[in-house]
């Protein structure tokens, strides 16, 4: 019996089959496996589970999924570097565009549209960060902020690169898994009162070795280190580069980084439109000033916008390609494939819908959201809503040391209230004992919120 | 269309969407939230972006979508290399699920089991189909793999005492060159292997380049060329022998499914694209995964976290031994390990199979035609070859001036990707052509009468060809170094502006 | 404080509309109503909830449709005119496609794509019936079988329409609205054993004045009628016409009613790869012959193709456009609107992705589903699983006479076991006792039947 | 693109799609299925269908997409009369959640209380917006809506004992041809007014038409021309003093939200279609609906079930006292009832009134924009007009050839509509045009650029205008009788392959 032809596979019909092998002049397909030395060759079928048909296919996935609790069901205030924001459904319209789905690397003329809007994506971006130079997207913000730091390191000849003790630990371990060997790294220390950079610690250690500082702001922690200026002049008079990492959707509020003498600037796309997809949805950027010896450092692509040789059309095309490892292998700078370029153009739309007014509105609501939880928390006996006392953007550190419990037994408590509680602190930074990172965002209704301290309430009064 | 850049679409008091409002008791709780913000860093002036309504704004990105050739209206074939083909709807589909789309990576085990076990369960599946342990899917591409596992030999070396010692990892030079640029982002010096004069990487050259200060060894197979490297397990065997790791560069495993494995051939590590072989979408170029598979001996080297199952209930396990870190943040893209599954129990280990062997027996039918036309060939080894070809038309370029990037922008206007990048250029006018599995007998019929019609015009009509594209969304782009000069390029629509008179200037 | 402005309506903005009046030469917009008399001019603003935000809006629904239950959640065996089936992937796609979404009534030059797809929808189906003529889609099953009756009417000059009693009662009163005053009704019996239409009664009401006599197959009961050619003799020799209703999806299996002797076909196109959408995915279909006296009673709009300037290129526009009440107001036949366009469309992308092994497969799958379904619910004490005795497509009666409970009573108990039993067909059928109109399809698997049979089991134990 | 017609793709032995497949147990229990069907009944051969591969029957759709204007493409004003609006995409969003999509409609009422609820808020509103008391949304088009409209005339006159007595309805000859055809359906005779000199209903007209034989009145306010019969009230009044009920195709309505309604205008039923002025997109011709309102002594006529609230529950209601029956199966449109209803709550109050407004300020705009173009006209009243304008290019014709259809045809180069449907053909040489709220300045700019440099064209270059598209999907289609001649027409392919000898014989 004939195998059954598979919708996918269109030329397992026999008759074609036959047809094409007369044309190569072989009897069988596996003739053309020849090259391919028989103790190598598999002699069974691969043990998989047989084939499903769509519909079966459907039913077992979503069986699967089905096991799964969203943050659609449940109130979710884990934020930690994956972020939940309000998504205009205008961008999950254009990301889902088939063009755009199954568009890979066509050259400017049949993918114009392709070019345009990454291109764009770079000039909307670079208005946020008030910057000239942004690239296509990276992989996300630890590999941005590593690869930031490695630019910094060949711009300046340097091999020391100081780190903010506050840096998220899990993005630290990017940052020096892309830098070692080549790179050291020193952490600077901070004020534990305030998560701000001990600048004391910061004079001790920046050596004339240092290639640059990195730091974020707002931080990992939460908290909005307000030193910019500052350490901008202690590096600068050190020659060295500073480079920050920033959560975009603050900055319609917030400096941009090039405000207080960052050089290089990187974060992550993800809070722009992006969906959380159990952390598919992250992306990096990297931006800079528009000089030679920053652009001629990116590893990535850039496109760059040219006139076509009809009056007033715009073109596209890659800037400087020959930086790149595609044109210079081991000799390029660092490396450069596939990243995150449909989340690129995700932004892009994102930043055009909101607009001016919009980035200051969802940063003032994010704002005000945060403060009031963070108040309304500080009025649960043996709870401080927020540990630190400086400012903070969407994150903060909930106290919870005088509460008897631990966070992982409180976390617990919240999930029966459908609850996802903030992430727990205790492993990474053990000196504040019994803490957890909670996010607030315009995507938290003041019902959310009082239901969050009602929650609490009562699983700390058993 | 003539879609102007979104900036001149600026209207002032234009809106594209309203933000979530703030609840008014809240507000009067809190009073306005910025004046928190230490007065060094607020934000002075609202970020010059553009204001437009939700209506336009729509209609620039689905007209710029238009302007853009997907896989999906074309028969993509031209983007070799690349592994283009049919990404099934109902993938994209299931994807779209709230259920996976708004998971946080953060959330209690108990709580995304069912996300736990889709990783789990490809990973078995990887397991089978590469013969190896484990699988990680953190790393986001072919590139980030690449990385992963030159951070993977390193770290072993260095548990072995010999991380100083070896420094060295050697190469081909038709594989991808992300091979080598991520190795030397760990500090390895290069060895470069050519291969012989038909085409196969050369085991002598090879055990000349090995040496005790060989940390590793890294290859695709076939590369680039479609050229099965068939001595392969003699290779590993030396490099093995000289102490060093053996890592696959699994890319073009589109013609191997079910064929032969990583195992046999005693790689010690390997890594399939998802966005390729996988039918994971290509997305405009990411995110995507490269998922990065150990024999039992690295399982403790590899990024964490990793799924375990036990008991009915699958778990995160973040305490790896000799881990190298991370590589991507929290999981990786969980959507892409979804849909590669998806394709997998679409397929079944019957499906795989074929799909193997269609790619190679579509290969091999464009291969005999396509070297019938005139001014074509295909350098080193005559014969069959794998699931690609690396073609050239140095005869084309010698005979009638037209080169492989005039054939480019003339492949436009048959509405159709004829791709350029076949780094190294080794090959001479080079074009390298993919069909994959996915594409019927006619639609290479089209593609090869394409390449058929614009070798006739070269040789008949050659200034059809140069002066291409004519029917394409633009005209064509001035030639002068507007992308290479520094004083010309604008890489944001801000520098445009500012540079604009020095345009005129040039002009 | 002047409005927001509104992202759906660009003009808001004040500086704009200033112009804008400027341009026209009046000072206010309400100027422009002045043509509306003073006292038809609403004082108040409507009494309307206020506006919400995108993000807002998106809570709010989503909290509404979160009290719904659907079929995705419980097994569902309901049918009666809107049928669970499957649905592959391609036909969302294309029916959610931006450009079909929006597209309306534009011209064969701009919208070829629209008039190609709706001509390969006539073309596709008129191969699944066997017939030459198709129309763009109509409403729903109901008004396609009222205007083909009509249109019979029309053709024979007569008034007296012969409806079988087993015809869908709900669409039994659309056919009658619409045929009303113009047209009188009468119902032939039919055999209570098998459901087949009694010749007999068919013979005595065969007057001279009959234009037609429309009936089901399969029928609104499940049932097959198998005496199509015996009633397409008995109409001939009356002159009258034969108007015959079908499941599109049974005509894999089912020989097509132009087999024997229909002379207009109709129907509903849902089950070919529209969702159930609580009834928003119905769109009717009429099929008949290429001769000249039907197509010329067609009220719809019909798709030709013709050829353009250009050798072997195609182009589309509207066949005999002046029949229609858009050309002839009330002289034109019947009336012509916004009908399921869309539909059509997504019909055809089915048709084109099943081919002919696939219709063919999904109902032979279907059948065996259902017979497997009856067998099993014959294994229930005091149930019998069909009530008739005849072969049935997808849908059949059960019958719970001797069970002690009625229908009601028993699909509560199936709901509490997350199943939706079948139609109560107490009401429209109440000759035949407490029975239900079951509906099994190709997306039913053996544990959904088995699930209900021990349902039913469990339940009619209590 | 250049794509072939679907059964030219046709690949014997190729598949779309894989079914469900039948459990093996089941099939051993059953056997085959189909021998339980008569032998009479049996499909003697498979239906002619083609065979293709899944990727190819979506590259063909989607391509075909891509040929097809959708108003999110384009400045859609061309399309007159049809409202074409923004169609917002949270709301597309919304319909496709499995709680919608995935309902039956004859799930019992405890599980569809959230669907409930949306058809009777949507109720709620559109009471508020029309001034009248009870709503039905299962017509599915202005049409249905229109002759459930009239199939409540005749019932409400049966009930009365005047059912054979009034056989006449009065309509305007610019109210939308359905007006007369449904209400012809009904069997009614049909009275069309027609207008004064300045375009408005004429009131003595209606005095003249009325008499015992009157059943109703139906009239769209404003008419197709965006002229407002102020006169209106009086209209009703003489309808009602002569026994008649008047009922009111609101199609027109988008100048109006919140600015007048029905009930203050006198009419007993109106309708609206929600795929116009309420947002929900045209999908190519349907599904649609038109919400059908009546006062509250007509309630018991509304075609069955309405949804009522009490006591916290939704429920169906079926028993109407007087029910027309049914017009479309079920309950309608449910998803385009959601649509509405969300794009209503997007707006509120407010929104909808400016709505209003600016679809007349836009309007007005346009107005004074084309009356200046060179060979335009708009007949009837000077001074201001609602929501849209048939225009006319009379003088045009006259002075150069150019006809309207002409220019429909050149407008298709500006990637634009612009449609000849203007029914009835009393204007000469027409085109419509309604800008509604959705479209900026700029875009308004844009469509009447294309009128100013086409009515350049049509005087200083005719032929360009005459021998176009020029930039078209497709050639101009050959004017031969192919579409009105039954010996020619092929409204299916099996009927062209039938007929391509003749065709050739032709040629």
């Amino acid at each position: 019996m004939s195998q059954k032809v598979h919708p996918y596979i269109p030329n397992m019909v026999p008759e074609v089959q036959a047809e094409m092998l007369k044309v190569i002049g072989v009897e069988s397909i596996m003739e053309l496996y020849s090259c391919i030395p028989e103790e190598l060759q598999l002699k069974e079928n691969l043990k998989l589970p047989p084939a499903l048909t769509e519909y079966e296919l459907r039913r077992h996935i979503e069986g699967i999924l089905n096991k799964n609790t969203s943050t659609k069901e449940y109130v979710n205030f884990l934020g930690a570097g994956c972020w939940q924001h309000f998504i205009p459904a205008v961008c999950d319209e254009i990301n889902q565009r088939s063009e755009f789905l199954t568009a890979y690397a066509g050259e400017p003329y049949e993918d114009h549209g392709r070019f345009q809007a990454l291109f764009e994506y770079q000039s909307l971006l670079a208005e946020l960060v008030d910057m000239d130079v942004v690239n296509v997207p990276t992989f996300d913000w630890g590999q941005a902020a590593a690869t930031s730091i490695r630019m910094a390191a060949r711009i300046t000849g340097r091999k020391k690169v100081l780190l903010a003790k506050t840096v998220a630990p899990e993005r630290s371990k990017i940052i020096i898994n892309y830098g070692t060997p080549t790179l050291e790294f020193e952490y600077v220390q901070f004020d534990t009162k305030s998560g701000a950079m001990d600048l004391e610690d910061l004079k001790t250690k920046l050596t004339e070795d240092v290639a640059a500082l990195y730091f974020e702001n707002p931080s990992y922690l939460g908290f909005i280190e307000a030193q910019g200026q500052e350490i901008s002049n202690l590096l600068k008079a050190n020659e060295s580069l500073m480079v920050v990492g920033v959560d975009p959707i603050s900055l319609g509020v917030l400096a941009p980084p090039s405000h207080y003498g960052a050089d290089i600037v990187c974060g992550d796309l993800q809070p722009l439109g992006m969906h959380m997809n159990y952390s598919g949805g992250q992306a990096g950027f990297i931006a800079t000033h528009n000089e030679l010896k920053f652009v001629n450092e990116y590893p990535s692509r850039l496109f760059g916008i040219v006139p076509t040789v009809k009056e007033g059309e715009y073109g596209f095309g890659d800037v400087a390609y020959e930086r790149t490892s595609f044109a210079q292998r081991e000799k390029g700078k660092e490396s450069v494939g596939t990243q995150t370029a449909l989340w690129g153009i995700t932004a892009g739309v994102y930043l055009a819908l909101l607009g001016p007014d919009g980035m200051q509105e969802v940063g003032q609501t994010i704002m005000q959201n945060s403060q009031y939880a963070v108040q309304q928390l500080n009025q649960i006996a043996n709870v401080r809503g927020s540990h630190f006392e400086s400012p903070f953007f969407k994150e903060f550190i909930v106290d919870f040391n005088q509460t008897g419990y631990t966070v992982e037994q409180i976390n617990k408590r919240l999930i029966e209230k459908k609850i996802f509680g903030g992430k727990d602190l205790s492993l990474e930074f053990p000196e504040f004992g019994q803490t957890a990172l909670f996010c607030v965002t315009e995507v938290h209704t003041k019902e959310d919120i009082d239901g969050l301290v009602q929650a609490l309430k009562t699983s700390l009064a058993k | 269309w003539n879609e102007p850049i979104i900036f001149e679409l600026h209207q002032p008091g234009e809106k594209g969407v309203e933000l979530p409002p703030v609840n008014e008791n809240v507000a009067l709780s809190v009073g306005d939230g910025t004046s928190a913000i230490p007065a060094s860093m607020q934000r002075k002036n609202k970020p010059n972006l553009p204001e437009i309504g939700q209506a336009r704004v729509l209609r620039h990105y689905l007209r710029l979508s238009q302007e853009t050739l997907g896989s999906d209206f074309n028969v993509e074939i031209g983007q070799g290399t690349c592994t283009m083909k049919y990404i099934p709807k109902i993938n994209e589909l299931l994807v779209r699920d709230p259920k996976m789309m708004e998971l946080h990576p953060l959330q209690n085990e108990e709580t995304v089991q069912g996300m736990l076990e889709i990783f789990y369960k490809l990973d078995l599946c990887m397991r089978e189909i590469s013969g190896l342990d484990y699988f990680s899917f953190q790393p986001s591409s072919g590139t980030q793999a690449l990385f992963a596992m030159a951070s993977i030999v390193r770290k072993y070396h260095e548990q072995n005492g010999e991380g100083d010692k070896r420094d060295e990892i050697i190469t081909t030079i038709f594989s991808h060159p992300s091979q080598a640029a991520t190795a030397a982002v760990k500090g390895y010096k290069i060895i470069t292997l050519h291969p012989d004069e038909n085409g196969f990487p050369d085991i002598e050259k090879l055990k000349a380049a090995v040496s005790e200060r060989t940390a590793g060894f890294v290859v695709a197979n076939p590369e680039d060329t479609g050229i099965f490297n068939s001595k392969i397990k003699e290779f590993t065997d030396v490099i093995h022998q000289a102490g060093g790791l053996c890592f696959y560069d699994q890319a073009n495993a589109n013609g191997l499914l079910g064929i032969t494995r990583a195992k046999e051939a005693g790689f010690d590590m390997c890594f399939f694209n998802l966005h390729k072989t996988f039918a994971a979408p290509h997305m405009c170029g990411g995110p995507a995964t490269g998922a990065l598979g150990v024999t039992a001996e690295l399982k403790e080297y590899l990024p964490a976290p990793i799924v375990e199952y036990h008991d009915g209930k699958y778990s995160l396990k973040n305490d790896l031994a000799h881990s190298i870190g991370k590589v991507r943040s929290f999981h990786g893209v969980a959507q892409t390990v979804l849909r590669s599954y998806a394709w997998i129990r679409a397929l079944g280990p019957e499906g795989l199979k074929e799909v193997a062997k269609m790619a190679v027996l579509n290969n091999n039918y464009m291969y005999h035609k396509v070297l019938a036309i005139r001014g074509a060939s295909a350098p080193y080894v005559k014969g069959h070859r794998l699931e690609q070809v690396r073609y050239s038309w140095e005869q084309l370029t010698q005979e009638t001036g037209v080169t492989t990037e005039d054939v480019t922008l003339r492949m436009t206007d048959f509405g159709l990707h004829y791709w350029t990048s076949h780094h190294p250029y080794i090959v001479k006018q080079p074009f390298t052509l993919e069909p994959t599995e996915s594409y019927s007998k006619e639609d290479l019929d089209e593609y090869i009468h394409a390449l058929e019609q614009i070798s006739k015009e070269a040789y008949e009509n050659p200034e059809i060809v140069k002066t291409a594209p004519h029917n394409s969304t633009i005209h064509k782009i001035d030639e002068q170094d507007y992308l290479d000069n520094p004083d010309k390029w604008c890489i944001t629509w801000r520098t445009y502006l500012k540079n604009t008179k020095a345009y005129d200037l040039v002009k």
